[in-house]
């Protein structure tokens, strides 16, 4: 599938708003939190994106904002007269007091210790995940390190 | 002269001028009662207090020329491993110091061989020996503790037993039994023991996991070990080592060089090697102690000077196996006149123990799977056939010549 | 024997006090495994947030002290990414030589690791040894040894040195001997085979699915290598070609892991000749370049050990407001239990040693 | 590829051997590739990075060092010249009337982690590493180099022009300025000149005063944003500016042209 078909197929699919270029092998689209398992289902068998390259969780205060990166390693979609790889960025953003969305650990397996990642250091709830505790930090750590308002004592040494 | 008639020389000197008189000294003391210094002067009188005399002195002329071979090896270990790495190995002798103390003097080097203060190192094994002494001995919370501390004893008394029942030639022997090899293999097969002991009693997987590996491996090798060797004593008729190097000296073939054993029982001589790599515990066959998935495995728990009797029992294991080999399959002490048997002896193991650090440090080591694969499936079958050889050489010998010098074109 | 867990790590001489691998066994036979990491967590990203866009390439080069360079490049190129830099054409080549000098010394410090978990200490010494010629070279315009902080944002620090290409070469001509003369010693060696070949199985289909990337991917065969599928730098005008190996129908084994990195390094010392052969001169630094970013921002790079991805976001401020790195050695462990199961403990240093874990760019 | 072809019975032992054996001979009979290294060292290359030296000759006390250093393991400690040191500044003229409130770096190397930003960012070369890497020592307290353990003196001193590394010089919002002049006093580089301003003010008496303004040479600002820092009004920023008339004030501030 080229890039463009791609693009079009996408901005007709629910949910899915702003679908645009970012590099010439980059489509990056928002997408609604309500329904988005469905989409992953649809990036992964229909369109053949096999490998979840990262999730990352930003405080953008207030709100979250969710970013996967899926990756078509196999070329099922491909960019005209080019070797490039097509990567999709999907935007997804969460409320502040109910920072959860639907797990896709369970499609990819590579995108399980991202979400736990992701939960860990940010405190997204990620539904339907098989084991979600800390990966980075001990457990029983408080807080999310990685949200703005997390309050930590920088230490300076004085010499 | 023979080592224990040289002994039994010794022993009647220091009986006659040093011994006797001061018990009898103490005996004259308080005469009224019966002293055992006295009955002790006078069994010392008597032939077998003159043979256990003269037996103790052997076995520390044999235990002391052990002990020296061990550090030798261990030495020779590290200064091959590090040129095959590319290394310098061990440095500091007294040698550089005295380099160095020349040149904080200011002195011009008075050194023929001048190079950066580099000796061949031989106060590395004073210092690893000084550091393996003073550390502290650790025994584990929930260790078995007596099983703990018998380990390494079982392991290491096994192991020093063999130094003394191999002889270095026909006439430098600390003992002389008549079913010596038999003996040498009973001895080596009392390390598993130890090894499952101190594995068991440590109380950590690791250890547990080396011990059981180190077991099924040790047993399972001695069969081919044992079938292998059987060869030997089937051609020699005896398990004397002496009747065995002189079978084959008798025996000669092209330009009247002595025909060794490891020329017709080629495939025994291979399997032999194999099985007693497999029992020394040496690269590729040091699975037991994998540092790098077991942490050393059975050793795991062991500090100290207990640790280092492991180790140094390892390499008198290592040295017995190759003396072993020597005799079974490699002449003996049989050389040319110049060069002592001892010596001759001597240099035929360490150029086995230089061939198996070459190995050590050439291949990875392979899997337990594999190494017991190994030794069921192509190690016991081959030492088979060797035997098979064996006995139709042995049967058909008579029919064909008055000398083996034929065989080579029979085969 | 029953089942039991056993808990390599972190004291362990295969994970060396990084990381954690419990394994459940029965006998020899692994059951399961469970990997914990978090042993050197740094908060590389928290500290990121703190810092100017500049510092933060000290950082990313203690992401992995074995492949610095590859991640400063990463960082660097997606902040030029963000803050629209262009990045001079001789500076391009430049970085292109360190990255491939990098990864050479890169596979070569694994190659060095993996043979001591084989039982091999010699391999070791031996490939550590080459991989100080690398260094030395990699120090000559650096002025480090390990950490080079060399890659910047808009260029490098400075120009090659006089002499450069010609040590070089001289010194690719060397490796290239003694890897022709290390062939005897490890790949066909037959013991080595006997405990790589046909251990740590996974399909390429799985691998996709699990995230695995890099030499490990290419190891089953499949062709991807970002070099060539999301090009940067001038890998495009150069010749090379991506190295795949097969073990079996489309899986790959430890052997095949082997295999792609030393045909790798054959591939960087064939792109660092032609990129000596075509290098302009000119510049080695844009001429401007901003300190405050908007906006968000992404690269991914062929790490030595896979896709490296790094993701910025700038608020306008000289420090990055979100800064996200995607190491592929975190997807890779991840899925341990997958290619563990089944097999020995005998071959656990065997599997993890062979897909080249750096528990630093994991940990962050 | 070498290693496509079969593995036969030699390659058990005999063929990896022979690699060992030959590598056996070659270091025995020749020498080995180890650095004796108390004995023998290796020549670090001219661009190593070792420990930091100051040439205080050329230092300005710009603090920028300590800026860009992202340990934080430099600060600028107070140091006070001698008359002999006051002369050889480069920028003694200026320095002459804040002679006891000269800054130099002063070194933690206990934090240092080599980067080289300090000698990178310095505006006039002042700050260097040489080559001299063994700074080991028994105690934390060792690691802490006073500033005047860092100075080092040469013989001919490279004249380099100020530099601005920073990508960013200050810039006057000019209502809430009070015309203090503090500015001026702390500027290391001496760019900022107070002058006439655009604007009047009315002070609380009723008259209405001129209040002079800052105005900069962008072409020796050397983006140290020092005038920042000290600013009582907040009314300079940073902002990254290319030339000299990019900005508001500044253009008729500057002395010399780009």
């Amino acid at each position: 599938m080229e890039i463009k078909a791609f693009m079009k197929e996408v901005s007709s699919v629910k949910g899915v708003t702003k679908v645009g270029l970012v590099r010439n092998n980059v489509v990056k689209c928002n997408l609604d939190k309500e329904g988005s398992k469905d989409f992953f289902v649809k990036l992964k068998d229909d369109f053949g994106f096999e490998h979840c390259s990262l999730i990352t969780a930003i405080d953008n205060q207030p709100q979250f904002e969710l970013v996967y990166h899926f990756s078509a390693i196999n070329g099922s979609v491909f960019v005209k007269d080019s070797s490039a790889a097509v990567m999709a960025e999907i935007h997804i953003f969460l409320d502040r007091d109910t920072p959860t969305v639907e797990s896709i650990s369970d499609l990819w397996f590579g995108a399980n210790w991202h979400e736990r990642e992701a939960f860990d250091l940010m405190g997204i709830y990620f539904i339907g995940h098989p084991d979600l505790r800390r990966v980075l930090l001990p457990e029983g750590f408080a807080g999310h390190p990685l949200r703005k308002d997390y309050v930590y004592e920088i230490h300076e040494e004085e010499w | 002269m023979s080592l224990f008639s040289f002994c039994k020389a010794m022993a009647e000197w220091t009986a006659d001028y040093m011994l006797i008189p001061v018990f009898n000294f103490q005996a004259g003391l308080f005469p009224p009662f019966s002293n055992p210094a006295g009955d002790i002067a006078d069994w010392l009188e008597t032939d077998g207090g003159l043979n256990t005399l003269a037996w103790l002195f052997a076995v520390n002329i044999a235990f002391a020329i052990g002990m020296t071979n061990l550090i030798i090896v261990i030495h020779l270990e590290r200064k091959i491993a590090a040129r095959i790495q590319d290394r310098r190995g061990p440095m500091l002798s007294l040698r550089s110091f005295r380099e160095l103390g020349e040149d904080l003097a200011g002195n011009s080097p008075s050194w023929r061989f001048k190079q950066n203060y580099a000796g061949i190192g031989i106060l590395q094994n004073m210092a690893d020996g000084i550091k393996a002494i003073t550390k502290e001995l650790i025994i584990p919370a929930k260790a078995d503790k007596f099983l703990f501390t018998m380990g390494p004893i079982i392991f290491i008394s096994s192991s020093v037993f063999l130094l003394v029942l191999f002889p270095l030639s026909d006439r430098f022997a600390a003992s002389s039994a008549p079913a010596g090899l038999m003996v040498i293999m009973a001895a080596f097969s009392i390390a598993p023991i130890g090894v499952l002991t101190s594995g068991w009693a440590s109380n950590n997987k690791y250890s547990m996991i080396g011990g059981m590996r180190s077991a099924a491996q040790l047993m399972s090798y001695e069969i081919p070990l044992l079938l292998s060797m059987a060869g030997v004593f089937l051609l020699a008729g005896s398990f004397d080592p002496v009747t065995i190097v002189e079978q084959q000296q008798q025996s000669t073939w092209f330009f009247g060089l002595p025909m060794w054993n490891f020329i017709p029982q080629f495939i025994g001589f291979i399997v032999f090697m194999i099985c007693i790599l497999a029992e020394v515990e040496r690269v590729p066959f040091d699975l037991p102690e994998a540092e790098a998935e077991l942490v050393e495995g059975w050793t795991t728990e062991y500090s100290g000077i207990r640790y280092m009797l492991f180790l140094a029992a390892e390499y008198i294991r290592g040295f017995a196996g190759a003396a072993v080999c020597t005799i079974l399959f490699l002449g003996g002490w049989a050389g040319p006149w110049p060069v002592p048997p001892e010596v001759w002896f001597l240099l035929k193991v360490y150029l086995i123990l230089i061939f198996w650090i070459f190995i050590r440090w050439t291949v990875p080591r392979i899997r337990t799977d594999q190494i017991l694969e190994l030794g069921w499936k192509k190690l016991l079958p081959l030492s088979l056939i060797n035997i098979l050889i064996v006995i139709f050489m042995v049967e058909i010998y008579p029919y064909l010549s008055d000398t083996l010098t034929l065989l080579p074109e029979v085969f | 024997m029953a089942e039991m867990w056993i808990s390599m790590g972190p004291q362990h001489p295969m994970t060396h006090g990084l990381w954690t691998l419990k394994v459940k066994v029965d006998g020899e036979t692994i059951v399961d495994a469970d990997p914990e990491l978090g042993y050197l967590h740094r908060s590389v990203e928290k500290m990121g947030e703190r810092r100017k866009y500049f510092m933060n390439t000290t950082l990313t080069d203690r992401l992995c002290y074995a492949s610095s360079t590859t991640w400063t490049h990463c960082y660097a190129l997606s902040v030029e990414e963000l803050m629209e830099v262009e990045v001079p054409q001789r500076a391009q080549y430049i970085r292109t030589i360190m990255l491939e000098l990098q990864r050479l010394a890169s596979h070569l410090m694994w190659a060095g690791a993996y043979m001591p978990d084989l039982g091999h200490i010699t391999g070791a010494l031996y490939f550590w040894r080459d991989r100080e010629l690398f260094l030395n070279l990699l120090e000559a315009p650096s002025g480090s040894r390990l950490l080079y902080n060399y890659i910047r944002i808009g260029g490098v620090k400075r120009d090659l040195p006089d002499g450069f290409e010609q040590k070089t070469e001289r010194i690719l001509k060397l490796f290239e001997q003694r890897l022709d003369e290390y062939a005897d010693l490890f790949e066909n060696s037959k013991i080595f085979r006997m405990r790589t070949e046909d251990v740590g199985k996974f399909t390429a289909a799985q691998a996709q699915n699990l995230g695995i990337t890099g030499p490990n991917l290419r190891g089953c065969g499949t062709k991807f290598d970002l070099r060539e599928h999301d090009t940067y730098e001038i890998y495009d005008e150069i010749d090379w070609d991506i190295q795949t190996r097969e073990a079996g129908p489309g899986y790959s084994d430890c052997f095949s892991r082997y295999m792609v990195r030393i045909d790798e390094m054959r591939e960087s010392i064939k792109i660092i000749r032609e990129c000596f052969k075509k290098m302009p001169a000119g510049p080695t630094m844009a001429s401007k370049i901003p300190v405050r970013a908007t906006g968000e921002a992404f690269r991914r790079t062929e790490d030595s050990r896979g896709e490296a991805l790094m993701y910025v976001v700038g608020d306008g401020s000289d420090r990055p407001y979100r800064w996200k790195i995607k190491s592929p050695m975190f997807t890779t462990i991840s899925a341990c239990p997958h290619y563990l199961k089944g097999y020995k403990v005998a071959d656990i240093p065997a599997i993890m040693g062979s897909i080249d874990i750096c528990i630093g760019e994991t940990d962050k | 590829m070498s290693s496509d072809r079969e593995i036969g019975i030699m390659d058990i032992i005999v063929n990896p051997m022979k690699v060992t054996l030959k590598q056996f001979f070659k270091s025995t009979f020749g020498k080995p590739t180890t650095v004796m290294y108390p004995l023998e060292r290796r020549d670090p290359p001219p661009t190593y990075r070792g420990m930091n030296a100051v040439i205080w000759d050329l230092c300005i006390g710009c603090g920028i060092c300590g800026e860009v250093c992202p340990n934080k393991c430099l600060k600028m400690k107070p140091t006070e010249l001698s008359d002999e040191e006051q002369d050889r500044a480069w920028y003694g003229s200026h320095l002459a009337k804040r002679k006891n409130k000269a800054e130099r770096p002063a070194i933690n190397f206990g934090h240092c982690m080599f980067c080289g930003f300090c000698e990178d960012y310095c505006p006039t070369g002042a700050m260097t590493m040489t080559d001299f890497y063994e700074l080991a020592d028994t105690n934390r307290e060792g690691l802490i180099y006073p500033a005047r353990s860092m100075k080092v003196e040469l013989e001919d001193l490279p004249q380099l022009p100020l530099t601005n590394y920073m990508m960013e010089s200050p810039v006057l919002d000019v209502d809430p300025c009070i015309g203090c002049s503090k500015c001026v006093d702390n500027c290391p580089t001496n760019c900022i000149i107070m002058d006439e301003g655009p604007q009047n003010k009315t002070l609380k008496s009723g008259k209405t005063r001129n209040v002079e303004n800052p105005y900069f040479d962008y072409t020796i600002c050397i983006g140290c944003s020092t005038c920042v820092k000290v600013c009582p009004a907040d009314c300079l920023h940073m902002e990254p500016i290319s030339n000299s008339s990019s900005s508001g004030l500044s253009e008729e501030g500057a002395t010399t042209e780009a």
